[in-house]
């Protein structure tokens, strides 16, 4: 089974990142673009047929390793 | 003394740690694998600067599972002398041994120069050699050093004097051009409620040599090495 | 297997006359893994086939060379039991590509050429050319080597404690990144990349092969058009953490009684290494590619014995330690795997699934390869280039406006961006940081301490390529001395065009002669280098750059010095003379917009006595700062002595006498051979007679202090004042010149 | 107009990220997970309303800016 993970930036937490991009983007010509954010996408897979148990698999990397929840939500799908 | 310091793959200053307390200091120095599942018989335990494990995915966010970091959290647990420094301090808010989190720095860039700190609080095992309030002069050198924490935490690290420097201009000033990363409230170092565990980012093994032109670091070092010997009356001139 | 076609041959950037050679080599034709390998082994890069002749020349011995030209860096003895090793590398073409991975990989290589050799790097320095930052795709490049250094150098806790930057449009369609390393190691336990002992294990470790760079080699031995930046072939990428795990392997593996040889994988991965080991000791390797860790599953024998995969080594066991050497790759989480035998036939047999896939003997492809004494001739511009007639260029009216435009322009001003972006400090050794005319590390359990400095003025190579040279050669050293260091070996990293041109041949050919006359005659021994050919684009070809890094020894390290005025009131004295040398000024270019002249004039005997007379009086312990003049002249240096120390800028009132000179002459040439000392009151007398007795020219110009930069021109009765600016203006100025030109995005 | 930006490396191009990452999970004992690959995923709002436009704008950036298209492949949705 694959996953497709999304780890991105909690509401109201400052991205350097996603504003320096806006900058660039700006003063590329792209005027009209705003409310940039960065975040990080990560493919794995999973040996594992039980959609179940590879759900909370996933989960538990997210919550203990992938992610850090002080700051950042994630969500994934499995397919 | 035995200061242990641990080296985590990728870990960078764990020499410059050894050396400063070895040469410099003239203490005993293990040097502890990060595959280690005891740090029984140290005195303090260093986690030194570096990129360990690269600093992928997020800095300190792999090295915290490493299985040294178990034995750690038990002797801080238990009141031991715990220095994170840099890499170190990160490893340390990812494992929950300090609340908050590091952000990348507000230029994005790394950045390595020397910077001030005041010393927030001078009656701590790593601060009583300073003056309260006293200037140090200390290098930086990181890419994610830009301090983080919810509102409520961080009123209670204020409340609680648990902030230990904060980044200030030569003449002691906490002012937002004194800060060199975007770091909330000016924040270069904090203590953990207790006061056993101490995170930094500026490096005092850096700067703890007169042929380094600056020794303000040994302030910290040597700070850790007093308490240690009053704590251990018995060790003493053993 | 495919046919051998005459395509197939040129796409492998061998000649007709190379592919015959290759045929009575091997007495049949080869197949497709043997052309391949036979294409990167033979390619200029790794055969040096159209330099190895004139490097012949340059000096490689002296009584401190432990180890010269021939190993994968150089190693020069320093005493109590020490020695440093140290090298230089390009990786221009991939940073052009991308210059992020470029850059980083560059240093991850240079780093593996170091640690390979048994030494702990403890220095990086990087020199890099781009073109001007006014346009879009230069600064994208800057930003991204710059970038990509520090994200390799500083993950691996290696300080970049120094480096240079030149801009210039001649660079826009071909960068140069240059990375200069430094290790040091017990003299006795130097490793070398041979192959000895038949029947020895031959064992990869690393990271896994996967198709990275497949002909990097021959790629960096090509030139570039349109089309390249198209091509994309398949970047290598970076994995500094990698690296740094398999140089703690390293020298664990080194520390204990295990191994016979060693080698990283660099450009043309396994093949060179196999060949090269074998070929040193005399001997064969039979490998088996069953066992290659691999990434990519299908990866055939030629992709395998080509591939560019980074952060890879081989070694030759000692027969019975294999085991020992497996488990300390597994303790630091490398793949590992023997891989094969070293055999007494002196031949490279490679087998894959119980098939012979390529059978060539070693020193063939390692040594036996083609060299062309190719034909050199000066350009018809060249007379061009050097006849100028000064009468019709104005003398400098407003030189305050003329120092400022100076100290502005990115080639002079601060790289304080740039180096801040560097931990220079980390393995607590940096006693002078970046922004000295040299950076100093100290030598931890002695009271040494190694002075380092690269530099190379390619607009003087491109007037005078002889002259450039040598001058390239006097400046290292002079910047050394400054710094109090005593020259002990150099290295050099030489970027040049199309060498199948005669023009950029000659350019080539002269430049080697320049070094060669000017190390021999300071008796500073070439220990280690790198060639850089076809560094053009669209037939545009870049300044000759023959780029030097010198290592310079301090026996004392708390006497290493700077180039930052101290303290008010101290003296300020020069030593040398000045003379009309405006040909290939950055005045000249930057205010005048000419790229011309003959460069400046280059006495070595002056040259060796005011280099013996600064280290003498550094050591005699009378200098507060000495800094030598090179771009922008004594305005500029005089300007950086009081704004470059990390504390607030200092001012000066200097007094020059011009003789005769032009005034821009006085201000801003570039004559050689002067450095500015600034000393206590106390030992000026001594510091004049000192340098009377040496022969070397030496006045009062000046005392530190105020706020401002004075500096006026006359005689005992009268002067002018032509500079006055404040201090903290000129820091200004030149401090965050890069930065802004940076910002306007 | 949101575009919803996925950056991934392109094939056969390695990824010392998505490595390490397996390595941890695996010493965390999430055994059975392999090809950990590690991208970027980036939001940001447009302020135009012609979804062919929005398209061409979004592309342009990539190419320009958000991808490096050396090493990177990228794909989008406009919502
Ligand atoms: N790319 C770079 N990386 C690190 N340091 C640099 C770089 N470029 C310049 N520097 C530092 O800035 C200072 C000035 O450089 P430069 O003007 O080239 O010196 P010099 O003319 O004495 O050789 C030196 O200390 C040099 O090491
Ligand atoms: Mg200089």
């Amino acid at each position: 089974m694959k996953a497709k993970i999304h780890v991105t930036l909690k509401q109201g937490i400052l991205d350097p990142q996603g504003k320096a991009i806006e900058h660039a983007l700006d003063s590329l010509g792209f005027k009209k673009t705003t409310n940039v954010r960065v975040g990080k996408y990560m493919e794995l897979d999973l040996d594992q047929t039980d959609r179940a148990k590879a759900e909370a698999e996933v989960k538990a990397m997210c919550e203990k390793l992938l992610a850090n929840t002080i700051i950042e939500e994630y969500r994934f799908e499995l397919q | 003394m035995n200061i242990g310091v641990v080296v985590f793959p990728g870990s960078n200053c764990d020499h410059d740690c050894e050396y400063v307390f070895k040469a410099v200091l003239g203490q005993d120095v293990t040097m502890v694998w990060h595959k280690e599942t005891s740090v029984a018989g140290l005195d303090a335990v260093i986690l030194p600067g570096g990129f360990s494990y690269g600093d992928y995915l997020r800095t300190g966010a792999i090295a915290r599972f490493s299985p040294v970091m178990h034995a750690v959290k038990g002797f801080a647990f238990e009141g031991g002398l715990v220095l994170g420094i840099c890499n170190g301090f990160q490893i340390l808010l990812e494992a929950g041994l300090l609340p908050g989190v590091m952000l990348r720095n507000k230029s994005l860039h790394f950045i390595c120069q020397d910077i001030f700190v005041r010393v927030e609080n001078g009656a701590t095992p790593f601060t009583s050699a300073c003056r309260p309030g006293q200037v140090l002069k200390i290098p930086i050198a990181h890419a994610d050093g830009s301090y983080y924490t919810d509102p409520v935490t961080l009123a209670g690290l204020q409340a609680n004097a648990q902030v230990i420097f904060r980044y200030c201009d030569a003449e002691g000033r906490v002012t937002p051009e004194a800060n060199p990363n975007g770091s909330l409230d000016n924040i270069a170092g904090i203590r953990n409620a207790q006061g056993n565990v101490l995170g930094m980012m500026p490096h005092p093994e850096r700067c703890a040599e007169s042929v380094l032109g600056n020794e303000d670091g040994q302030l910290i070092l040597a700070s850790m090495v007093e308490f240690l010997k009053k704590r251990l009356p018995k060790m003493v001139g053993a | 297997m495919p046919l051998i076609t005459k395509d197939l041959i040129a796409q492998h950037n061998l000649t007709g006359d190379e592919y015959q050679k290759i045929i009575a080599i091997l007495g049949r034709e080869p197949n497709l893994t043997e052309l391949g390998m036979f294409s990167v082994m033979w390619s200029e890069h790794c055969s040096y086939k159209s330099s190895r002749i004139h490097l012949k020349k340059l000096p490689t011995t002296g009584p401190r060379v432990v180890q010269g030209p021939g190993e994968n860096a150089g190693a020069v003895d320093i005493g109590e039991g020490l020695c440093v090793v140290f090298k230089m590398e390009s990786h221009n073409h991939p940073s052009f590509i991308e210059p992020y991975q470029g850059a980083a990989t560059g240093v991850g290589g240079i780093l593996r050429d170091v640690f390979t050799m048994g030494a702990r790097p403890i220095a990086l320095l990087d020199s890099l050319r781009f073109g001007e930052l006014s346009a879009a795709k230069n600064r994208h490049l800057m930003k991204g080597v710059v970038a990509g250094i520090a994200g390799y150098g500083n993950c691996m806790g290696v300080p970049t404690v120094g480096g240079e930057i030149v801009f210039n449009d001649i660079y826009s369609q071909n960068p140069l990144v240059n990375v200069f390393c430094l290790g040091i190691a017990e003299k006795d336990k130097i490793f070398r990349g041979t192959a000895a002992g038949v029947g020895n294990p031959v064992i990869y470790f690393g990271s896994k092969t996967g198709r990275d760079g497949i002909h990097g080699a021959t790629m960096a031995s090509d030139s570039f058009d349109d089309e390249s930046e198209q091509k994309r072939p398949t970047v290598q990428v970076g994995d500094p953490f990698q690296e740094k795990l398999l140089l703690e392997a390293c020298l664990e593996l080194m520390a204990g009684d295990l191994l016979v040889g060693i080698q990283d994988m660099g450009a043309a991965g396994l093949t060179s290494s196999s060949c090269e080991m074998a070929s040193r000791a005399g001997n064969g390797i039979e490998l088996d590619l069953t066992h290659v860790p691999r990434r990519e599953p299908g990866m055939t024998p030629y992709e395998l014995m080509l591939s560019e995969s980074q952060e890879r080594m081989l070694m030759v066991a000692k027969a019975g330690k294999e085991e020992e050497c497996i488990a300390i790759c597994r303790k630091w989480d490398l793949d590992v795997a023997v891989v094969g035998t070293v055999t007494g036939d002196g031949i490279l047999r490679v087998k894959d699934q119980g098939k012979v896939v390529a059978e060539i003997p070693a020193k063939a492809l390692a040594d036996d390869g083609p060299r062309y004494d190719r034909p050199y001739m000066p350009p018809s511009y060249q007379d061009m280039l050097t006849n100028l007639n000064y009468d019709i260029i104005p003398d400098v009216k407003d030189a305050n406006a003329a120092l400022l435009s100076l100290l502005e322009s990115p080639t002079i001003a601060s790289k304080r961006w740039v180096y801040q972006q560097y931990d220079h400090m980390v393995r607590t050794n940096t006693t002078v940081r970046p922004g000295s005319d040299a950076a100093v590390v100290r030598i931890k359990g002695t009271n040494k301490a190694v002075a380092m400095t690269v530099d190379c003025n390619s607009r003087y190579c491109l007037l005078h390529p002889y002259e450039g040279a040598r001058i390239a050669v006097a400046e290292a050293a002079r910047n050394l001395a400054c710094a109090g260091a005593e020259p002990i070996g150099l290295t050099d990293c030489l970027n040049f065009g199309n060498p199948e041109r005669p023009d950029i041949m000659w350019q080539f050919v002269m430049a080697v002669e320049g070094i060669k006359d000017a190390c021999e005659f300071l008796r500073v021994p070439v220990v280690s280098g790198n060639v850089s050919f076809y560094n053009e684009t669209n037939g545009l070809s870049i300044y000759p750059t023959p780029m030097l890094g010198m290592v310079g020894l301090i026996e004392q390290a708390d006497q290493a010095t700077t180039q930052w005025f101290k303290a008010e009131a101290d003296d300020i004295i020069l030593l040398g003379t000045a003379r009309e040398d405006l040909g290939g000024s950055e005045y000249l270019k930057v205010v005048h917009a000419r790229e011309q002249g003959s460069p400046p004039f280059l006495n070595m005997d002056a040259e060796q006595a005011l280099q013996e007379c600064v280290l003498a009086l550094i050591r005699g312990g009378l200098v507060q700062s000495a800094h030598d003049c090179s771009d922008g002249g004594l305005a500029v240096a005089l300007a950086e002595s009081c704004m470059s120390g990390p504390g607030r800028p200092m001012g000066a009132v200097v007094k020059l006498a011009p003789g005769r000179l032009r005034k821009d002459a006085v201000l801003f040439g570039e004559s050689q051979s002067r450095v500015v000392l600034s000393t206590k009151p106390a030992h000026r007398q001594a510091i004049l007679d000192r340098a009377e007795r040496l022969g070397v020219p030496a006045a009062v110009i000046g005392v530190v202090g105020g706020d401002r930069l004075v500096v006026s021109l006359g005689n005992e009765q009268v002067a002018a004042t032509v500079i006055d600016i404040p201090a903290t203006a000129l820091y200004d100025r030149w401090a965050f010149a890069i930065e802004r030109t940076l910002k306007n995005e």
